[in-house]
């Protein structure tokens, strides 16, 4: 396995957010190509691309695609996910910021496959730096024909239009994003109907994430094998890997996916000096954590989910050996006690409750017998909220009690900071302080 | 005479009898004291501050299996407060011709407010005296306690009542009620 | 075992078969789980989910096993499908178990109040913690609080420690009442409902949101803490307000009326009904008659026995025989209504009668006797949620019928009723409903209709205020005719409908019969045992001309009964009527200022205090039990029962079952009917600059009598406002905000004016709300010409 | 503080915000975001003025403002400061930060100076991990923060010296941000450097290692 800059091939041009520079690169000739087309012929070859959604489901994107009835008369609509706010994602903005015609360009395309004469770009309302870059590469783009009315004398015609959230995790729940989207509370729809059928003003709508779209450009310019040629077979591809934490070089690593998480992690400069991995989450705090031992485990769709977790928006978070699992679960069940929609009892009153509890662990002051309370709690969550974030919110806990269930036992008795000093755990320079 | 020694036994019974304690009880002008947990009178007990225990909740009526309380409850509003909380008994009755001192509202009482007493001089010779009204029942205010309508203890909600932490009134209630008096001789 | 909606043969094509705990279910297509699970007599707990609301799923309560599902799943959003095998809580430890962890989630921050709780008693979250919940609870940190309780109107209160976020308040207004004046806000476990800062929930259904709030969140000020739930006693009963004709719940303690509910009549108001229905019942309570009283010589009125009362009364109108007018208020039940019929042809001679106590015509009575009379059930409730076209004349449905503005509203958010409304501008309500509005002067609605393009088979409803121009009831007749539509008649008052039916009209006997044919009078005399030409053949005089004949003298005596003088379409001419004659004799629940006037004034029983029947607006007869047993008011029917005994007349309906029995022998009446009205219509008066067009009607909650003694109703009135275009209102140099005074030669109203999009040369003001009394203050009625001008005298 | 009454020419924005979309009722968070920039919060005239635009009720406006954090609902300060507490930021130096912040600045979350110049909010992930810890000024990034930086920032902010985000723009005030996100293009979008080191990172081990992903058709 290897790096495999594609998205990320130009980030490095100073002026990689201008059309001038993606053009330079070949921006934009897919869609051309796309538009030479039949909207069936693009979603063909996504569809044997094997592309998979990168926003944190895998659901393969040719197939949402292709469940958009056709010809029945409605608008249809693209929605593009770019409210990442999962705890350890970092992949979509960066990728907005630096290359953010990638995506305009495969929402052009996409629209074109599923018939769309509007998508809505729906942005985290806490990056204005993004929402400027996205912004003016639809404005770009509409100045020189890859967006608006017969786009490139093709008679298709397309409006988008950049829209920010304003502050709820929820919204990236496909459905509530499309109530947030219509102006309304960000809680989830009930489903059915599904979004291809009944999604944005009650019409066919497709919802995808950022990541997702913008590698649609690169799958038509070089075809389906081209992309099969990287990953795996049921994760075919590159992805954007975003590893964090207690490495030595945060940072963006493109790679195919399936490329071992020991691999990545020797491309950021391993564990920061000093340390040892204690536990690691490969793809946001909504998945299962991992320990060194599963290091060596193939960062893919179906390796990640037999090892008991999953790919997530595969964002690797590495916390070494001063970290405290219990401060770590407790602040992502604050999380989503704070970015519960409050619609369904089990998710509203359940990460209410366990919060409550955990916090008394992070402080020392938990009963044994409480862990216990905290796992069936968890159990009355998942699988019985309205939507995923529910399932989410009781993951970090019986994840953690796998592994580190001695460490919650001793926050009966002792602090999270006092078992573990935050100043060994922060990243400061001395200098800095 | 062979009955004569079971005469002699008979007559020493008697005889005995007249140096044991006498069981006649001298009532009305000896009142002996009842059982500690005799069903008597009931009362509407009071927090320490003087504030009514009772919410007018009718559980007591509810339990009554002979209907023989009967309650209304009413709002506590500012300014007019008589109990901890939203709620208190307006009215409150027991119809001591219907009660047969059972104590299932002592039971079914959720604040502790209805508790029996000894007092078991329940009789009277007009019908209607022998419905008591909320204010025959009601404890009487003791010292430290102050007469309602009067506010709770200041930053006090009614969940500290519960849990006991008024040990009496304080001295913003003596002085509103003590204002409130004022100004009613004022008027 | 076989479920389906009604007793048909069961259509296999729309119907599946599915397993639920076992036991094999047929039902239609569609049917929700929670649902059939019910009809088998399985019980799914549940708090979100309700028949009338869109399944949101969101309480996770009703949690099933589905076979084949990894997850549990909510039964109240998925229809059961051929072949699914379900199993419930009975038979399932899945769902047994994601049930009791639902309920333990939802009373970790409940507070433990059930004491001092209005829904303690009566409240599915106590019931379903008592079958799912646990004995203890793990729950040992800080419960969420809230202070308690905030005031969403002046009649509605929310505790949101208690709310369980099931939203079924804020579907309810949003759905069925279009009212979102409630929503969630805020997010999490801080979600709470509220409303905006400046906007109270001022909805006219509001009360059916404490009804179906299923835990003690929402409660009412006028019931809050005033009774529990066990203790009362429920009796069924009909609201007595509007011709509706709402099932409601009467609940009363100690012989008093604590509350009443809607009762859930699938015919008729569904699960809902209006906060007038539900709240105005204070009135009951107000200035109560309870004694005969007679006045003296000396003039001076004093309680008497009934026997020596009812003697007076007989003996002062037998000296007037034959110069004796019966007015009639609204608001009588069928039965009552019938008697005064009855009392007035046999013991008066006279066929001065009229129970319309409001705006009326001679084209109205030929209109109602032609129309409505005996026409039954021209058009239902259903016929307008399944209709296509709804044409309303003068008809203004949430102010004046609230009900059928459910309906409509229902039947328009399914997508397929146009509502076209002849209106002089689209009212909040009217857009509720998608109405459409031709813009109409009061006066011009028979040119308007006739020049409308009104699809074939319609509906056409049209209100009473019909009646107050010339020429619309005649237009109306003409078009229905012409596009071989359906037309109804809406009064305002839950008596009238009735009235008309029984003949409580000058030109009409019972059963559409009219007093001019002879084979009607004979029909009606052989039922009553007496000759046909005992009954007076002449039509009598109606409202208008009695109080006419009694200013000229040529009545002597005024027989008014369930009347509120301010209904009065000119109380001050009521008011001189009363004056002029000789002897006056009232029968009514409560002291006013007619009843102090009369000679004789005899209390009769409220609704709550006897049976009866009311006729609702679709003709459906709506009869009621008594409610409170233990007084002794008798009906309008027994009094003048013992008035006729007492004036030597074999008059019957001692009772109620005699009455019924009486009034089922009239039978139909096949004979001719009355001629239908044709009048030609004026059109609407000409103003110029500094007059304007009166359009005006009665608010549903105004100060009516009936509303009387409820302060927390009153509260939610809507605003009192005039209405102008902003041509008009330019015109007379005036601006939103700005005082205005509309005034007539009679008197003048002084009122914030809100200039709106409607018909030109034309002011709106409610017909009696705070200042804004157009009957007593003015005595006008919809059409007359008034001035407008800015600013007060 | 006197909150700013919205303008004729306010409502005109609105209205053209309202008109960008299909239906009009989705310019709602636009239009509360551009409220707030005028206002400096969602105050209960700014509700009005958004249900009166779209036709709603002042409740259906206030159910939205009050369900999305960045809405606020009291007046903030001139900048409004994030700091992320989220496990990963928390752990690696968020919480020190904000206990600095709480300190220098005298106030919790949700609060504002006395001087009206900081409103500090404790924020959750905000996708930027790769750069923990992050603090926010306006929603402009402040890659990996630490305490010394973050006095200086303070410093700089309270003295009115230019300040310029390691990803976004030069710091002026809260309100700039509002119009931003309201979808009113400011034009700013290459005031800052194109990326930072981490967002280069694997571009940077790729060129070194000399990897490359496989060649195809390309675009010819």
């Amino acid at each position: 396995m290897a790096l495999t800059p594609v998205l990320t091939a130009h980030w490095d041009d100073p002026n990689s957010f201008e059309i001038t520079s993606y053009k330079k690169h070949g921006g934009y000739v897919a869609l051309k190509n796309s538009l030479k087309m039949t909207p069936d012929e693009v979603i063909g070859i996504v569809k044997d691309s094997g592309l998979r959604g990168r926003g944190g489901a895998g659901f393969p994107t040719g197939m949402k695609w292709s469940f958009v009835p056709q010809n029945d008369g409605k608008a249809h609509y693209l929605v593009v996910n770019a409210d990442e706010s999962e705890p350890g994602a970092c992949k979509d903005i960066p990728l907005m910021l630096a290359n953010p015609h990638s995506l305009v360009e495969g929402i052009a395309i996409g629209s074109y496959a599923i018939r769309a004469n509007h998508a809505f770009i729906y942005i985290r309302g806490e990056v204005p730096h993004a929402i400027r870059r996205v912004m003016n590469a639809v404005e770009q783009a509409y100045a020189d024909g890859f967006l608006g009315k017969n786009i490139q004398g093709s008679g298709f015609n397309l409006d988008v239009v950049v829209h920010a959230g304003a502050g709820a995790y929820i919204c990236g729940e496909e459905t509530a994003l499309l109530d947030s989207l219509e102006g309304r509370r960000g809680q989830p729809r009930l489903k059915p109907p599904f979004p291809a059928v009944a999604g944005l003003y009650a019409s066919p709508t497709v919802v995808n994430n950022a990541e997702t779209l913008a590698s649609v450009p690169s799958i038509i310019l070089n075809g389906a094998d081209w992309f099969k040629s990287m990953g795996t077979e049921k994760s075919p591809g590159f992805k954007l890997f975003a590893v964090s934490g207690h490495v030595k070089r945060p940072g963006i690593y493109e790679a195919a996916l399936g490329t071992p998480m020991s691999e990545l992690l020797d491309y950021a400069g391993g564990m920061r000096k000093g340390s040892k991995l204690k536990f690691w989450i490969p793809g946001g705090s909504s998945v299962p954590m991992l320990t060194p031992d599963h290091i060596d485990i193939p960062m893919s769709y179906e390796d990640l989910s037999a090892a008991g977790t999953m790919l997530g928006t595969g964002t690797p978070m590495m916390f070494d050996h001063t970290t405290s699992v219990v401060k770590a679960v407790t602040r992502w069940l604050e999380f989503y006690k704070h970015e519960s929609c409050g619609k369904c009892t089990p998710c509203r009153e359940g990460t209410y409750w366990i919060t409550g509890v955990l916090e008394k662990f992070e402080h020392g002051k938990g009963k044994e017998e409480e862990l216990e309370v905290i796992n069936d709690v968890c159990g009355q969550i998942a699988g019985r909220s309205f939507c995923a974030l529910g399932d989410a919110a009781a993951t970090p806990f019986p994840g953690a009690m796998k592994y580190f269930a001695e460490e919650f036992r001793q926050a009966t008795k002792t602090s999270a900071d006092a078992s573990f000093p935050p100043s060994a755990t922060t990243i400061f320079e001395k200098a800095s302080v | 005479m062979a009955e004569l020694p079971q005469m002699m036994r008979a007559f020493g019974v008697t005889f005995l009898s007249m140096f044991r304690k006498v069981t006649t009880e001298q009532y009305p002008e000896v009142k002996v004291p009842t059982q500690e947990r005799f069903h008597g009178k009931h009362q509407l007990n009071r927090h320490p501050d003087g504030l009514e225990k009772c919410v007018g909740c009718e559980l007591c009526a509810w339990a009554c299996p002979a209907d023989a309380i009967y309650v209304e409850g009413a709002s506590n509003e500012e300014g007019d407060r008589f109990s901890p909380g939203e709620r208190y008994g307006r009215v409150y009755q027991i119809n001591y011709l219907r009660c047969i001192g059972c104590g299932l509202c002592i039971e079914a009482c959720p604040t502790r407010a209805l508790t029996m007493t000894n007092e078991y001089e329940l009789a009277d010779n007009s019908r209607t005296k022998l419905i008591y009204e909320k204010e025959d029942l009601l404890a009487p205010i003791q010292p430290g306690m102050v007469q309602p309508p009067h506010s709770m203890i200041d930053d006090f909600v009614a969940q500290d009542y519960y849990d006991g932490k008024v040990t009496g009134a304080s001295a913003e209630q003596f002085a509103e009620v003590e204002l409130i008096k004022q100004k009613n001789q004022g008027i | 075992m076989t479920l389906t909606s009604d007793n048909k043969q069961t259509n296999t094509e729309n119907s599946i078969t599915a397993t639920i705990d076992g036991i094999q279910v047929q039902v239609p297509k569609g049917t929700l789980i929670i649902r059939a699970a019910e009809r088998m007599g399985t019980f799914v707990p549940r708090f979100c989910d309700h028949p009338a609301l869109a399944p949101v799923a969101a309480c996770r309560m009703c949690l099933v096993e589905i076979e084949g599902m990894p997850k549990p799943q909510p039964s109240c959003a998925i229809a059961l499908t051929e072949g699914m095998n379900v199993k419930t809580q009975m038979t399932s430890t899945v769902a047994q178990e994601a049930q009791a962890g639902v309920m333990e989630f939802l009373l970790i921050n409940h507070p433990l109040d059930c004491p001092v709780c209005d829904k303690g008693g009566e409240c599915p979250l106590q019931n379903q913690a008592m079958t799912a919940g646990r004995a203890e609870s793990r729950f040992d940190i800080e419960k969420r609080t809230f202070p308690k309780p905030i005031e969403l109107s002046t009649e509605i209160l929310l505790d949101r420690e208690r709310c369980v976020e099931c939203a079924r308040c804020t579907r309810f207004s949003e759905e069925i009442a279009g009212d979102p004046f409630i929503e969630l806000l805020e997010r999490g476990a801080k979600q709470q409902v509220g409303i905006a800062t400046d906007e109270p929930f001022n909805s006219y259904f509001s009360g059916n949101t404490v009804q179906i709030c299923p835990v003690g969140a929402l409660t009412s000020s006028s019931y809050r803490f005033r009774a529990r739930p066990f203790d009362l006693v429920s009796v069924p009963t009909t609201c007595e307000h509007c011709a509706a004709g709402c099932s409601l719940r009467t609940d009363y303690r100690r012989e008093t009326v604590m509350r009443r509910l809607a009762w859930e009549d699938p015919a008729v108001n569904e699960d809902w009904n209006c906060d007038k229905g539900r709240f105005a019942f204070a009135y009951l309570k107000e200035n109560r008659l309870t004694q005969p009283k007679v006045r003296t010589k000396n003039g001076n009125q004093v309680d008497a026995l009934w026997p020596d009362a009812i003697d007076f009364a007989a003996k002062g109108i037998l000296q007037a025989k034959g110069k004796v007018g019966v007015l009639l208020g609204g608001r009588l039940t069928m039965e009552d209504a019938y008697a005064y019929s009855k009392f007035a042809r046999l013991a008066l001679a006279t066929n001065d009668i009229d129970f319309r106590n409001r705006v009326n015509s001679e084209e109205e009575q030929d209109f109602l006797g032609s129309v409505v009379a005996g026409s039954g059930g021209s058009v239902t409730y259903a016929d307008l949620e399944k209709a296509q076209n709804v044409v309303l004349v003068n008809f203004e449905p949430e102010e004046e019928s609230p009900i059928i503005f459910l309906r409509l509203r229902k039947a328009a958010q399914k997508g397929n009723l146009k509502v076209t409304a002849i209106a002089p501008y689209l009212t909040r309500s009217l857009e509720k409903i998608n109405a459409e509005v031709v813009a109409t002067k009061p006066g011009d609605e028979a040119k308007v209709l006739r020049g409308l393009k009104i699809a074939q088979e319609s509906i056409i409803l049209v209100g009473e205020r019909a009646a107050a121009t010339p020429g619309t009831l005649s237009a109306v007749i003409e078009i229905a005719e012409k596009t071989n539509s359906k037309l109804s008649w809406i009064p305002r008052r839950a008596g009238e409908r009735g009235a008309v039916e029984i003949g409580a009209l000058p030109n009409l006997l019972p059963g559409g019969r009219p007093v001019t044919e002879v084979s009607a009078r004979n029909d009606v005399a052989a039922i009553w045992g007496v000759n046909g030409s005992d009954i007076p053949n002449k039509p009598g005089r109606n409202h208008s001309e009695i109080i006419q004949a009694a200013l000229s003298g040529e009545i002597k005596a005024l027989v008014i009964a369930g009347l509120d003088v301010m209904d009065a379409p000119d109380p001050q001419a009521l008011g001189q009527a009363i004056n002029a004659v000789d002897f006056v004799i009232t029968l009514g629940i409560q002291e006013n200022s007619l009843t102090r006037y009369a000679n004789v004034s005899l209390p009769v029983a409220p609704v709550t205090e006897k049976s009866g029947t009311f006729i609702n607006w679709e003709g459906r007869p709506r009869p009621f039990g008594r409610a409170i047993t233990s007084t002794n008011a008798l009906t309008d029917a027994r009094v003048l029962a013992m008035m006729a005994e007492s004036l030597g007349l074999d008059f019957g309906l001692q009772t109620i079952e005699e009455l019924r029995q009486e009034l089922s022998s009239f039978g139909s009446w096949n004979g001719k009917k009355l001629d239908k009205p044709s009048v030609a219509s004026i059109g609407a008066a000409n103003v110029s600059v500094g007059s304007a067009i009166l359009s005006t009607w009665n608010l549903l909650l105004d100060d009516g009598a009936l509303q009387k003694g409820e302060e927390h109703l009153a509260g939610t009135q809507r605003p009192v406002v005039a209405h102008l275009s902003a041509k008009t209102a330019a015109e007379n140099n005036l601006e939103s905000g700005d005082k205005v005074t509309i005034s007539n030669s009679r008197g003048s109203i002084i009122i914030k004016l809100e200039i709106i999009e409607m018909v030109n040369d034309v002011v709106w003001i409610p017909s009696n709300n705070h200042d804004s009394k157009v009957k007593s203050k003015l005595g006008a009625k919809e059409g007359d010409v008034v001035t407008i001008q800015k600013g007060s005298f | 503080m006197s909150i700013k009454t919205i303008t004729e020419e306010d409502i005109k924005t609105l209205e053209t915000l309202a008109a960008k979309y299909p239906v009009r009722r989705s310019a709602l968070l636009p239009m509360l975001h551009y409220v707030q920039s005028i206002q400096g919060m969602v105050s209960p005239a700014g509700i009005q003025v958004c249900a009166r635009v779209l036709d709603l009720t002042p409740a259906e406006v206030a159910a939205v403002a009050t369900f999305y954090t960045m809405f606020k609902r009291f007046p903030m300060g001139k900048h409004h400061i994030g700091v992320c507490t989220n496990t990963l930021c928390a752990l690696l130096g968020g919480d020190e930060l904000w206990k600095q912040l709480t300190d220098i600045l005298g106030i919790g979350h949700d609060e504002t100076t006395a001087d009206g110049l900081f409103t500090l909010e404790r924020i959750e992930c905000q996708a930027a991990c790769t750069v923990a810890p992050v603090v926010t000024v306006n929603w402009e990034f402040m890659d990996s923060m630490n305490p010394k930086a973050v006095r200086e920032l303070i410093e700089k902010l309270k003295m009115g010296a230019p300040v310029q985000s390691t990803r976004g723009v030069q710091i002026t005030s809260i309100a700039e941000s509002g119009k931003v996100l309201a979808g009113i293009n400011d034009g700013k979008y290459a005031e800052s450097p194109l990326a930072d080191d981490s967002m280069l990172a694997g571009l940077r081990v790729a060129k070194e290692r000399k990897m490359s992903a496989p060649t195809g058709k390309g675009a010819k």
